[in-house]
């Protein structure tokens, strides 16, 4: 409804209309990207890479492991990054963004839960173990499901925007908080019976394998938030004229195909 | 005076209404009407400020409500649907708590006062509890007299559950506001006997 | 090259089970997570594309009845 | 200014006095909870010893956090909380009011009962200040944080589920050095840094929290 | 007759299925007061074996209990359950229906989750199976005993907490034997007698509860 | 044929009324009425038996209804204050469960023609929750319209929030209900046009 007012403003692209088609324009090139991305970082960690003199074959979790234990941290960032946005500037876009990028944070919070625990058994001898780094892990998943399942739970979406945006920011304050809190609660409890053992010189192609797919897992988050930010689009300004071109454009392209 | 210009409001998919506007000026008395489900309740929504309009604007004294909050809600009494009165509490400790929480002050006779004027004099310290449905009603409304410093009162079906004295003591009451130079909104589905009859606003006119 | 078969790089060395289950795992879960939101999409627009439908048939008939229930908005006035 | 603030706090006190069942009854929950943890682990005193602090800290921790819906759902509900919105007051003002009073009346009856449970569990008597002191310090702390849960999940279907789901997360810290402090007072590494940081951390949401559960508020609301 | 409970069974369940938020969250309620343990009594693998599954145990009991008040609570406030006590149908029917339900979308998911948990806790994998049969069983027997303390709190202050004082000196005995039955498998004791008792204690609730709570529901709503 | 004899009714340390006595009769509109607070609800809630009275009977074809209670319970419709709506279920749900619950049986297109005589044709797949108070309060009137076989209808102020037209519509139908040799008894503070002018019992006469 404020459409045009808002084109006129300096973010240009903050506009829902003017981000749709965009989106849509550049989400492909991401998703080829990472494909392309993935592949060579499948070939360079379980072909090239050589094998870990400590730990045999196992350590090629690593590939998945640690691209997406740094994306589940940074997209969390992002969330709380977008929600101020949000909270200041009262961009709608904003909030989309934060909401679109929820459920791909979470779903690799969990991958890198999960990776750890397969890992952990053959290394340490248990898929689980209270250890700093691990368990403040955990509780960024509970972060994740929080704001998602309070965002879902409120059914009007300005409030829910807003209410999301309080908790991803006070979420963020805490998570330096609780990362430091669990990093001492679990020193002072066990010493360094575990931790997470560093390969002592790490090859450079382990290196640049990790790599790879860690820009990989970042191409792949920036397409699928794109494609899922177009969708909340068009439900949130479905009253609008020119969410309604778009679907008249897409029953044409449709009925063109039919 | 009161003034909104273009107002919208859209629940869930559908825009109740738009380019609502009205202005209401010291002592007058309007009535917003309309079948159920029109957006009455919403439209007394905005005007409180509890709701944000999808579009459009309402002002006080010619500045925008969001912007001044604090002197528009000075200004303003707003009884809704909920009557406000806690189960635990008689309505003596209901009634002082809600002006001390607005920022009136009032003493215990005072509020007393009230209380018996509305025809609550044998319940004053019974829990809200067991009050009958009209008795809950009366204990919210008792706040319109200590209120008579506030300019706008803005009242959602008041004379629901009233029994027939009490609607028209009630509505004698708004005429008295209007008459001091205040001004009064209300939503009813029943006809009472104002002195004068209120300017009609009609929802339905601006449904989409 | 580091393997000398495909049974030995499927075998990884003993750690099949961990290997595999981590690629196994978070793959599928991008895959779904890419299907879900391309369909997601696809629902969003067939979903709206009915809504408007039923939101204009909605008016016809609406007038049509005696001052009756207000009408679902169709759009904006942009 | 200060008048919103004594009556809000006056009149939660009254309501906490008129229902001091509730009262009692997180207390009651506070104790069974401890209680039953003897039927679930079995009785061996040293391992009772042994997790002594960390039961006490999660069962005023659940306590807290179980109370914590009815700090905002009544005056929801009844319509008073839109009325407080609509006072010219700052609205961080009498939150901080009814936080308050909240803690006056589940966090200080837990903090003073817990000495007793703590000998039931048989944990050493030199720990039962820092124990105390830890609680004093931390259950301030999980209702400011849990208020802002309460505000944002006003009137939602989960309610009391979603908030237990969003404040838990940020009540973990709390717990580490709540319970952190008592075993280090048991240890003898002594509890004086865990207490400081309690401390800050309650300075630090007492400027915070009732300015975002404010704005949680009017959100709820709207 | 089984029209009635069919009635009230598919809406209940559809109820849950709207509200499938809340179930998610009693859930995830389970899966974080169990993560919370090893904060307070801190992460020794072998301390944390020992108390695995009295802790479990406990906060699946807990996440019962605190879903226990939505039982009645909605079709009181909104007049559903004076209605269905106007029908003319016996009502300890209805209410098994109702209590049916509320074990499935509560107690079932986290007879499903515990096992993932327990590994957390790092529970030997033998016992797994045992813990799982014995919150099969019990889970149901505490919808049963806490559908009358739910009954008979309804519309009180102190609801929920209420709830809890009257229902958890009833919940012990089913804890005693859940947890004993896991800890008896892990000491090679063998777990059938407590499983025996434990399915002897659900064919009695069974029985009797539904009775007892439609008793209790005529009384609540005088 | 209901009949009350000598009924009392106390709350709290307050007799509301005693030797309350009506009869009831095929084909009789009864209008309880009586001052805020007098005891109306209070005395619908002893006729249900949902409630027991301090002293006195209540007879439904001659047989005390604690006693033939199910029988009675087959021929009674009760509408309270709260209208017995889910907030999360749509008004089409409500009202399925609603007859399923009670034992009538009913299929989909009687209950959606039941929705859309009252009005609420737009609404039958929102959430309860969204609707305004006049829609909701429909809602659990459409029970009215599945039960025509049930011989007694008590409702407690049933006019409440709903608008001008919805009133006409309810009263006409409660008209048509005694005309069919059913019977109702309702409180009410506003004016109805009903067909007939309703017997009224005033309780206010059996005050203490
Ligand atoms: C459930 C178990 C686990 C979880 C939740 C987990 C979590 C994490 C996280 C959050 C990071 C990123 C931290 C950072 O960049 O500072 C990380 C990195 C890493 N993890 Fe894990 N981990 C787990 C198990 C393991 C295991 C078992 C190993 C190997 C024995 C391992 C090896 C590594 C390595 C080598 C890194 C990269 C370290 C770096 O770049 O500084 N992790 N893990
Ligand atoms: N999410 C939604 N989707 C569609 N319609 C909605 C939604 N939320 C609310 N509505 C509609 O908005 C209207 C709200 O109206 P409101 O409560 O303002 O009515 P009112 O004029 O006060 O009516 P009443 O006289 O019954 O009190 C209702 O018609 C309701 O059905
Ligand atoms: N514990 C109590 N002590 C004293 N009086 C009580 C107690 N409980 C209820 N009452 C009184 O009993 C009456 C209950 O009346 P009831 O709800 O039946 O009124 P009503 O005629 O339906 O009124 P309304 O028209 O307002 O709905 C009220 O006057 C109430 O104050
Ligand atoms: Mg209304
Ligand atoms: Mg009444």
């Amino acid at each position: 409804m404020n459409a045009p007012e808002r084109s006129r403003s300096l973010f240009r692209f903050a506009a829902p209309h003017n981000f749709y088609p965009l989106a849509g324009r550049l989400a492909p090139w991401f998703a080829a990207a990472a494909l392309v991305l993935t592949l060579a970082g499948l070939w360079l960690g379980l072909f090239v890479a050589p094998t870990d003199a400590t730990q045999g074959e196992v350590y090629r979790v690593i590939f998945i492991h640690v691209p997406a234990a740094w994306m589940s941290m940074f997209v969390y960032l992002m969330m709380a990054f977008w929600s101020g946005v949000g909270l200041v500037m009262n961009t709608r876009l904003s909030f989309i963004m934060s909401q679109a990028l929820a459920p791909t944070g979470a779903m690799f919070c969990f991958v890198a839960l999960w990776t750890g625990a397969l890992w952990g058994k053959p290394t340490w001898g248990a898929y689980w173990v209270w250890d700093a780094r691990l368990t403040s892990q955990l509780l960024l998943l509970f972060l994740y499901f929080g704001f998602i399942a309070l965002t879902r739970a409120i059914e009007d979406p300005r409030r829910a925007d807003r209410a999301g945006a309080i908790i991803a920011l006070v979420g963020a304050v805490n998570v330096p908080i609780i990362y430091f809190s669990v990093q001492w609660w679990n020193t002072l409890h066990q010493g360094a019976s575990v931790s997470v053992t560093k390969a002592p010189s790490m090859a450079t192609t382990m290196l640049v394998g990790m790599l790879v797919m860690a820009i990989a897992a970042w191409m792949y988050t920036i397409a699928v938030v794109l494609w899922r930010a177009r969708s909340m689009i068009l439900e949130r300004e479905r009253h609008t004229e020119w969410v309604g071109a778009v679907l008249e454009r897409e029953m044409q392209a449709k009925g063109g195909r039919a | 005076m009161l003034e909104a210009h273009d107002l919208a409001c859209l629940k869930g998919d559908r825009l109740l209404f738009r380019e609502l506007a009205f202005c209401l000026q010291a002592g007058d008395l309007l009535r917003v009407a309309g079948p159920n489900g029109v957006g009455k309740t919403s439209l007394l929504r905005l005007v409180t400020g509890l709701a944000l309009p999808e579009a459009g604007e309402i002002r006080w004294q010619g500045a925008s409500i969001r912007r001044e909050r604090e002197a528009f809600h000075r200004e303003l009494l707003y009884l809704g649907h909920a009557p406000a009165i806690n189960d635990l509490l008689s309505p003596l400790e209901n009634l002082r708590f809600a002006c001390a929480a607005a920022g009136d002050d009032s003493d215990e006779a005072s509020c007393t006062r009230a209380l018996e004027r509305i025809g609550l004099a044998d319940q004053l310290d019974l829990p809200s509890r067991v009050l009958s449905q009209g008795q809950r009603r009366r204990v919210g409304l008792a706040r319109l007299f200590l209120s008579a410093r506030r300019a706008l009162w803005v009242l959602d079906e008041p004379f629901t559950a009233l029994d027939v004295n009490a609607v028209a003591d009630l509505a004698q009451a708004l005429s008295e506001h209007c008459a001091g130079g205040g001004m009064v909104m209300l939503t009813t589905h029943q006809d009472a006997p104002f002195t004068r009859t209120p300017r009609v606003l009609d929802v339905g006119a601006y449904a989409c | 090259m580091q393997w000398e078969s495909w049974s030995a790089f499927w075998n990884m060395g003993g750690a099949a089970y961990f290997v595999w289950g981590s690629y196994g795992l978070t793959f599928a879960l991008m895959a779904l997570e890419l299907v879900l939101v391309l369909r997601r999409r696809k629902d969003t627009v067939t979903r709206l594309l009915r809504w408007r439908r039923a939101v204009g048939k909605d008016s016809a008939r609406g007038s049509a009845k005696e001052g009756g229930t207000p009408v679902p908005a169709m759009e904006s006035e942009t | 200014m200060l008048s919103t603030f004594l009556a809000v706090l006056r009149r939660d006190l009254l309501l906490a006095w008129r229902g001091r069942a509730d009262v009692l009854v997180t207390l009651a929950f506070f104790v069974i909870v401890v209680c039953l943890f003897p039927f679930g682990v079995g009785a061996e005193p040293n391992q009772l010893r042994a997790i002594a602090p960390g039961v006490l800290w999660v069962a005023a921790l659940l306590a807290c956090l179980l109370s914590l819906h009815r700090l905002f759902a009544q005056d929801y509900s009844d319509g008073t909380l839109e009325q407080l919105l609509l006072s010219s007051e700052p609205a961080a003002l009498w939150v901080t009011a009814k936080v308050l009073a909240f803690w006056l009346s589940t966090g200080l009856p837990v903090v003073a009962v817990a000495p007793g449970l703590a000998l039931l569990l048989d944990l050493e008597q030199g720990a039962l200040p820092v124990l105390v002191l830890s609680l004093a310090l931390g259950t301030p702390i999980l209702g400011l944080l849990g208020a802002v849960g309460a505000a944002l999940t006003l009137g939602l279907r989960g309610g009391g589920m979603l908030l237990a789901l969003l404040v838990l997360p940020l009540f973990v810290p709390v717990l580490i050095f709540g319970a952190g402090a008592v075993e280090a007072e048991m240890s003898g590494t002594g509890a004086a840094a865990h207490l400081l940081l309690l401390g800050g951390g309650l300075a630090g949401a007492l400027a915070l929290a009732p300015w975002a559960c404010a704005a949680a508020l009017r959100i709820s609301t709207d």
